[in-house]
């Protein structure tokens, strides 16, 4: 770990380093504005320095690189926490969340993440991954006055480390077959000729286990619901954003060096994609709880990132990595809506608390009701093309069957994406009942919700520039 | 090797799946605990054993990484074993069962 | 000369415009009055344009209507010998009826829609008569349609009356269907729609098409001029007011289906087929209605059904090749139906609005001017020798007896006994209405004081109609007579084919139509001077009601398409499609309610399907390593 | 054309004014008058432009484009905002731009709730439906194709009447089912293209001339039909169409019957045919079929609706399936009659619409059964609604005639008995609308007391449709110029092989 190469991981740093000072300061310091402005400030930092500062050096230690692919990425999760700690001032400070602990596991969350993000071995992907996802077995479970959030925790929690557990098998597996961690090699194990080969296989078994379980792919996806709903509302955002986001964008890396062996894997990614579309959709068109739809929704939305990832050429990840911060920039805007019409007394998540919202809050229920076409892939939002993207992968990839798929999950999908919408502007003129009338929501949240419904709307009609962008990292 | 890899790996497999039937049969969650740690053993030892096969050492360092990781996910368990005791008054996994559907 | 055609067609046009526009505004003496003129100076400039034009056609096109590829058509006009006579008749006939409708509808609060039909009446009729292109006599055709529809509903409160006007929208609308495919025939084939060039070329078509054609236009003109099969609408038109009657189901619409026939005279007489189903269903119709009106008891009905009986012979006389015989009877006819129907309507009211001649009676009294004028209509229908109705009838049986085969002999014979039960009809209304006493019952109170005297425009303009029906004859006395064959003169070559019969067998036949009329009217005396409740037989109610033609349309066709709606209406667009979409929807709502409950809660089944899903894998791969090799 | 400036993107322009114009609305959300008075001022100059181009590049025209512009939009997928305008977009444009005025007036008193949202949907319905006709660009096509569906949806779900909700929901389903096969359908052509020739685009002009792998051309062009013709609407997918014009408010009913059905058929003759010549030709016949089923099927089922906007809805499935006959027999007469056919049942369905909001808002009720005796209470109003009422029937003299006429004369000459069951079809339109007449023109009044008669603001609405509708009767030559060599194209490539069955 020469200077040069510690360096060159500077931005990362420089998030992990605010999160434990800020983490130092909140003993004192018990002010949250202040302390979410620095978080930010950090973020800023860690953003300009990604962008601004070459690094000297590509690879960090055999495990991290620090090439444009990850720098894009560390620049879209510092702005995904930078985002959750604006949107969620007023949330904590009702809630009474220690300003401390909350900010700096927001950061120590986008640290998490952006070493996911940028790993080029196993270890470093082990070590990412889990760097967050611990994290977020606290975040959960960090409101202490509500059960479901207790039991989301708990959930999360023991799936989660059963999840580690199958994830490190398989990387040992992979390292017994392969011999080293670094990834385009460690594919070398699964090739045809290698003596080692079922254990690469198998290896690699467990690993999709793993990420089938992070991303929420359909047969390991039953956490999914149960901890959107008992997680606080920044968080199950930052959940759906960030950690699918991240392991996706970890995922392309794998998949990148794989070659070859892509033939043993397709059915699987096949199976994994079908299923999640379908049975996704399913079970969310009887969903009577907004929180839990979205969360059946985001399983839906992982089988589409999944199809785009059948198509081993580069447009393909580029169809990836478009949906995922498409995905990205929808999911917080649907709970930045959440957490702004959240009062004193908790979040509206049933879906008669929406009855009427478009005409008493006209700009967050319009952003909720785009953010809801933008899920269904309804142009002119950013959903279309993020979903054109992938279809042309699938087609691309030969894969029309598993692209009628999509067509019919997409088809149904609209259903419950419009049953929100239905609610707020067409249900009877009655005003919701007494239980959680909607908050009006501060100017800050309404903000960060405009910065997404402009983002989402941009991604609709002029792609342009993103795609050139992503064009150029891969 | 002193012992062959195959034996290793058999041991390590067989201490994984003990740790995943602890997981899946017991209620208590403390149990459930238990066998991770034990499927986390497992995996070390297998990653041992890959790393004197490969005539390595960057398999031995992942399993140090691999104690530090199990440490904490202990200490996040146990502070959720005790909210879950003070909140519900009992350990067993599926007395939380309001959220669903 | 051209523009003033123009003219003739745009007064009538103006006239209804204003009236439907502006009308209600104006006080009902301005609107009538502008009505009247706007017809009247139509009939003034018709009779001079025939004055200017001595006997050549002209032809004027103002504006293309339709145009594309090589499909050409527009609004052109052609007045020539066949289309001048019966301009003059519509004009002349509508002007009278225009005068006598401003007494009839004396009373009526919404004269202005009422003039504003008729007077759109007249326009589309004119269209039929005028038009050059068979486009713009569909044009006309449809419109009279129209207005039929609209002024039979006129008293639109009753429901009644509505459903007369729809019925006979709907019923002319099945006959202008045929003439519509034989005008898509005739465009496809010959590539015009010009009526002369029809004429001329239509020896190029095969003898099927000929047929087809002829067959095709006989059923566009049996709609309009309600023949046998699509009759069932003329008698309850009668709901309409009286000048309606007299107007369009005397005199000009019912007209139409034999005009397009003489139109077309030249292609149809190529299909002898053609010519023989023609002669065969206006020979039918003629004995249908004289047998219908024997027994009608409401005194409009009588005259519906005669006047199908009347066209029906002018069918007969198309059929039998003589074009010219058709129009010399519908001439005639024309004036003196008109004049029956408008007396008809001098009747009703002065029995206080009694429609029902067995309740009438010993109105010869009441008014002696109505008396002589419905008696010289009267005898004009049944063809008593020397009026206008005996030539142009007994001209017609001449033309099918001339013929000299079996179905032609045939048809004369039906022919003749229609003749006779006509005369026998004729004189039983004369009887019923005029002779014996006042039968009237006792009046509701509303009526007893209303018999102030008919206003002077009803009764005057009786008088000029008789006439003109008495000395209708003068127009085409038979060979041999001073002055003969006018009007075959006038036709020529449109008259269709020369009627050659020895002097010696027109005068037997009409020796032989003489003696029927006589037979007719002794029978009528016998049974009717003296007044007896009218028989309630079997046959007299068959007779009533039309041999029953309206129950067995309702069962041929309203009952099957009713059902075939309900069935594509329920059977299908609900049961079928919505119900299998909806049913698939709630499928898979109940599906989803499946998986979702899934989701237990418990955190062991989570466990358990997580270690379900690696099994799984495992099983995969290792089936895979073995399998794939 | 000399005097436009080229490079100021007139289309792209017109098609982007209603959006400003609907955020205007949104801005302007304080007071109700001031959007309707927005909406009005913005359809007005939208109907103007469109009134100005018509004046300007209406005469009789090739098949070349009048204006065409061609904007960078995303090099990446190679989609560019390529927007054109011929001789039948022209037309299509116009009516657009007439109905949309039309809508707005209608609803000027009637809709009270959440007004300023209204009219800015309306005039997002009016972009997407411009979108629609002028763009060329398969992926400008398919997003404009789609903005159309989310006004529609909202302003049959908010304004709409009892089953407001379910009728939305169908519409939107029906129609995105059909348009998600066609998004892989343009995807499928568009890798096509890219494979062979290695330029990736959207390009209509480019995609036309792509070889298709043989198995998948007939598969591709299914789907872009089925997608137009649950559009059109097709028979067996119509059952969409009547709940939605029942349940929509006024103006959405007029421009859902007078526009948003004409894409359908629009699409099929920009898009379906000229991209899968081949299978286009062998689906001539089921289009034959399909549209003579429809013109009977809508008119007998109509002849059983109770209410009065059903009856008129499924008028509407039966004339669109005379447009579709008359594309199906491919001889230039009757393409060139269902190209006018489009823009005549546009007028007299949109004009009988907006009547049977008026009649509905007076006599609270769309039952044929509970209205009636309309003469009696409201006869200028009742004089429009005969007049309409006529012209929908095709009677001669007034608008749809000509276009069914030209219909049938095309297709008679193609097939003798399709002409003559098409011209049976008459009797079927005669039954339906003689029973709506009858249901809300004759009979007793139902109470003594007069309604108030035409408005001048109804008055405005109808009396230029009146003339349009006359004018279209006696004279459509004048709105047929700019097609007609774009008819006798399409029937070329169409009949090409042997033409209609």
């Amino acid at each position: 770990m020469s200077l040069a190469e510690l360096f060159s991981l500077l931005p990362v740093l420089v998030l992990a380093g605010a999160s434990l000072l800020v983490l130092m300061l909140g003993l004192w310091l018990k002010h949250l504005p202040s302390l979410v402005a620095l978080g930010v400030a950090a973020c800023a930092a860690a953003g300009a320095l990604a962008v601004l500062v070459p690094p000297e050096v590509m690879e960090v230690g055999g495990m991290f690189s620090a090439a444009r692919y990850a720098r894009f990425f560390l620049v879209l999760w510092a702005g995904v926490v930078a985002w959750t700690l604006l949107s969620s001032v007023r949330y904590a400070a009702a809630r009474r969340f220690q300003p401390g602990e909350w900010v700096s596991l927001l950061l120590f969350a986008g640290a998490g993440m952006a070493l996911l993000s940028a790993a080029t071995s196993l270890v470093g992907m082990f070590l990412g991954l889990e760097a967050f996802t611990l994290v977020l077995y606290i975040l959960i479970a960090f409101h202490r006055g509500s059960a479901a959030g207790t039991e989301a925790g708990l959930k999360y929690l023991v799936l989660g480390v059963t999840a580690t557990a199958v994830l490190a098998f398989g990387v040992a597996l992979v390292y017994a077959s392969a011999g080293t961690f670094h990834l385009p090699e460690a594919m070398a194990g699964v090739a045809g000729d290698s003596p080692l080969r079922p254990l690469g296989l198998l290896g690699w078994g467990m690993l999709l286990v793993a990420i089938g379980f992070k991303v929420s792919l359909v047969p390991f996806h039953l956490w999914t619901p149960d901890v959107y709903q008992g997680a606080p509302a920044p968080v199950a955002g930052l959940l759906a954003a960030g950690s699918k986001g991240a392991m996706f964008s970890a995922v392309v890396g794998l998949l990148a060096g794989i070659g070859l062996g892509l033939r043993d894997l397709t059915p699987v990614l096949w199976a994994l994609s079908g299923l999640s579309m379908l049975l996704g959709t399913l079970a969310a068109l009887r969903q009577e709880n907004v929180k839990r739809m979205l969360a059946y929704s985001s399983v839906v939305h992982m089988g589409f990132v999944l199809m785009g990832l059948l198509d081993a050429g580069p447009e393909g990840q580029e169809a990836v990595v478009f949906y995922l911060v498409f995905y990205a920039l929808v999911s917080l805007g649907a709970f930045g809506v959440l957490t702004a019409f959240s009062g004193e007394e908790g979040e509206p998540q049933q879906l008669a608390a929406f009855r009427g919202a478009g005409y008493r809050h006209p700009f967050l229920a319009a952003a909720l009701a785009v953010f809801m076409l933008a899920l269904a892939g309804v142009p002119p939002t950013g959903g279309f093309m993020a979903k054109l993207g992938v279809f042309a992968a699938a087609i691309r990839a030969g894969h029309l069957p598993l692209a009628l798929v999509g067509v019919l999950a997409s088809l149904v999908s609209l259903v419950y994406y419009l049953k929100l919408v239905i609610a707020m502007y067409m249900s009877a003129e009655g005003a919701p009942p007494s239980g959680s009338p909607l908050h009006r929501g501060t100017r800050l949240e309404a903000a960060c919700v405009g910065v997404c419904l402009l983002g989402v709307l941009l991604l609709g009609l002029a792609p342009g520039a993103l795609l050139d962008w992503i064009g150029s990292l891969l | 090797m002193i012992v062959p890899f195959a034996h290793v790996l058999v041991v390590s497999a067989v201490m994984f799946v003990l740790g995943l039937g602890a997981v899946l049969l017991r209620r208590n969650l403390i149990l459930i605990l238990i066998g991770v740690e034990i499927m986390l053993n497992g995996v070390g030892l297998a990653l041992v054993g890959a790393s004197a096969l490969w005539q390595r050492a960057d398999g031995q360092v992942l399993v140090v990484f691999l104690m530090a990781l199990t440490a904490a996910e202990v200490a996040i368990s146990l502070a959720m074993v005790v909210a879950m005791k003070r909140r519900k008054g009992s350990l067993d996994a599926d007395v939380f069962r309001d959220l669903r559907g | 000369m051209a523009n003033l055609l123009y003219l003739l067609l745009l007064l009538p046009l103006v006239g209804g415009l204003v009236n439907a526009l502006v009308g209600m505004r104006l006080s009902r003496r301005l609107s009538g009055g502008l009505a009247v003129a706007a017809v009247g100076a139509a009939a003034a400039l018709c009779l001079w344009l025939y004055w200017l034009a001595d006997g050549q056609g002209t032809r004027v096109s103002l504006l293309a209507w339709l145009e594309s590829a090589d499909l050409r058509v527009g609004f052109g006009l052609l007045f020539d010998r066949l289309s001048a006579p019966m301009a003059l008749m519509v004009t002349a006939v509508s002007t009278l009826i225009h005068l006598y409708a401003l007494g009839y509808m004396r009373a009526e609060a919404d004269h202005a829609r009422f003039f504003a039909l008729l007077n759109l009446f007249v326009f589309a009729m004119l269209c039929i008569v005028l038009a050059d292109n068979l486009a713009l006599l569909f044009l006309g055709w449809e419109g009279v349609g129209f207005c039929s529809y609209g002024l039979i509903g006129y008293w639109y409160r009753e429901p009644k009356n509505a459903d007369a006007g729809k019925k006979a929208f709907l019923v002319t609308r099945v006959g202008d269907v045929f003439l519509a495919v034989a005008l898509l025939w005739l465009f496809a084939s010959l590539g015009t729609l010009d009526i002369d060039a029809l004429n001329a070329r239509a020896g190029a078509l095969a003898p099927a098409a000929l047929t087809g054609i002829s067959l095709l236009l006989l059923g566009g003109a049996v709609g309009k001029s309600a023949q046998l099969p699509l009759m069932t609408w003329l008698p309850d038109a009668m709901a309409g007011p009286t000048p309606v009657s007299a107007l369009i189901h005397a005199a000009t619409m019912v007209t139409a289906g034999v005009y397009l026939l003489c139109r077309l005279f030249p292609l149809v007489s190529l299909s002898a087929a053609g010519l023989q189903a023609i002669a065969l269903v206006g020979a039918l119709t003629a004995f249908y209605g004289a047998t219908c009106a024997l027994r009608q008891r409401e005194i409009k009905r009588v005259l519906a059904y005669s006047t199908m009986s009347q066209v029906g012979f002018m069918f007969l006389a198309v059929g039998v090749g003589a074009a010219s015989g058709a129009m010399f009877h519908l001439l005639t006819h024309a004036f003196f139906k008109a004049l029956l129907f408008m007396a008809a309507g001098c009747v009703i009211a002065l029995a206080g609005h009694e429609n029902d001649i067995t309740r009438m009676g010993g109105l010869r009294r009441k008014s002696p001017l109505v008396f002589w004028s419905f008696l010289a209509g009267a005898l004009c229908l049944a063809g008593v020798p020397l009026t206008g109705g005996f030539f142009s009838k007994d001209a017609i049986l001449l033309a099918a007896f001339s013929r000299g085969d079996a179905f032609h002999w045939s048809v004369y014979g039906l022919g003749a006994l229609t003749a006779l039960l006509t005369a026998l009809y004729t004189f039983r209304l004369v009887y019923l209405v005029f002779a014996g006493e006042a039968r009237g019952g006792e009046h509701p109170a509303g009526h007893a004081g209303h018999d102030q005297p008919l206003p002077r425009v009803m009764r005057w303009t009786l008088p000029p109609l008789a006439a003109l029906g008495l000395a209708g004859g003068l127009l085409n006395l038979p060979a041999g007579w001073p002055m003969a064959g006018l009007l075959d003169g006038w036709l020529g070559p449109l008259g269709g084919a020369e009627v050659r019969a020895s002097h010696a067998l027109e005068l037997t036949l009409m020796g032989v139509a003489t003696a029927l009329v006589l037979v007719g009217w002794l029978l009528a005396r016998r049974w009717y001077a003296r007044f007896r409740p009218p028989a309630q037989g079997g046959l007299d109610r068959f007779l009533l009601r039309g041999w029953m033609a309206d129950r067995a349309y309702a069962w041929l066709w309203v009952k099957p398409y009713l059902a075939v709606g309900w069935l594509l209406h329920r059977g299908v667009d609900e049961r079928l499609i919505d119900g299998g979409l909806d049913g698939a929807a709630r499928g898979i709502g109940r599906g989803g309610r499946l998986v979702a409950a899934w989701a237990t809660g418990r955190l062991s089944s989570y466990l358990t399907a997580l270690a379900l899903g690696l099994g799984a894998m495992l099983a995969y791969f290792l089936v895979r390593q073995w399998a794939g090799g | 054309m000399a005097h436009f400036h080229a490079d100021f993107p007139w289309l792209l322009a017109l098609c982007a004014f209603p959006l400003l114009g609907a955020l205007a609305c949104l801005a302007l959300r304080r007071s109700d008058a001031a959007c309707r008075v927005a909406g009005l001022v913005v359809s007005l100059v939208v109907l103007g432009v469109c009134g100005w181009l018509f004046v300007l590049l209406g005469g009789p025209r090739g098949t070349g484009w009048l204006l065409h512009e061609d904007l960078a939009w995303i090099p990446r997928l190679g989609a560019r905002l390529t927007l054109g305008l011929d001789g039948l977009s022209l037309v299509l444009v116009l009516l657009t731009a007439c109905l949309v005025v039309v809508g707005v007036l209608v609803s000027w008193r009637r809709e009270k709730r959440a007004v300023p949202l209204f009219y800015a949907l309306l005039l997002t319905l009016e972009s997407g439906i411009l979108g629609v006709f002028l763009s060329l660009d398969l992926l400008l096509f398919y997003l404009f194709w789609e903005i159309m569906l989310i006004p529609m949806f909202f302003l049959i779900g908010i304004w709409g009447h009892e089953r407001r909700v379910y009728a939305a929901v169908k519409f939107f389903l029906f129609t995105l089912a059909g348009s998600l096969l066609m998004l892989l359908a343009i995807l499928g052509v568009y890798l096509a293209h890219g494979h062979q020739t290695g330029e990736y685009t959207f390009a209509l002009a480019a995609l036309q001339n792509t070889i298709l792998p043989a198995g998948w051309a007939p598969w591709l062009y299914a789907a872009f039909l089925l997608a137009f013709a649950v559009k059109v609407p097709l028979v067996p997918l119509h059952t969409w169409l009547p709940d939605a014009h029942t349940e929509a408010p006024t103006a959405g009913s007029v421009i859902l019957a007078g526009l948003l059905l004409k894409t359908g058929v629009y699409g099929l003759i920009r898009f379906g045919f000229p991209l899968f010549p081949g299978p286009a030709r062998d689906s001539l016949p089921w289009l034959a079929a399909l549209g003579l089923a429809g013109l009977f099927w809508g008119a007998w089922v109509a002849f059983r609706q109770q209410d009065a906007k059903r009856l008129v809805a499924y008028s509407s499935v039966s004339h669109m399936g005379l447009v579709v006959l008359g594309l199906a027999v491919a001889t230039p007469i009757a393409c060139e009659g269902s190209f006018l056919q489009m823009l005549n049942h546009g007028l007299s369905t949109g004009a009988l619409f907006a009547l049977v909001g008026m009649i509905a808002e007076r006599a609270g009720t769309r039952r044929l059964d509970e209205l009636g005796g309309l003469w009696a209470r409201a006869p200028v109003l009742a004089g429009f609604f005969l007049f309409f009422a006529l012209a929908a029937m095709g009677l001669p003299g007034l608008n749809n005639f000509a276009g069914e006429f030209l219909v049938l004369v095309g297709a008679f000459r193609a097939e003798p008995w399709l002409g003559a069951l098409g011209a049976a079809g008459m009797v079927f339109a005669a039954a339906y609308m003689l029973r709506l007449m009858q249901g809300v023109l004759w009979g007793p009044p139902r109470s003594a007391e007069p309604w108030r008669d035409l408005s001048l603001r109804e008055g405005l609405v109808l009396a230029p449709l009146a003339v349009l509708v006359l004018w279209l009767g006696t004279h459509p030559a004048t709105f047929q110029d700019p097609f007609r060599e774009l008819a006798r194209v399409l029937a070329a490539s169409l009949g090409g092989a042997g033409g209609a069955p």
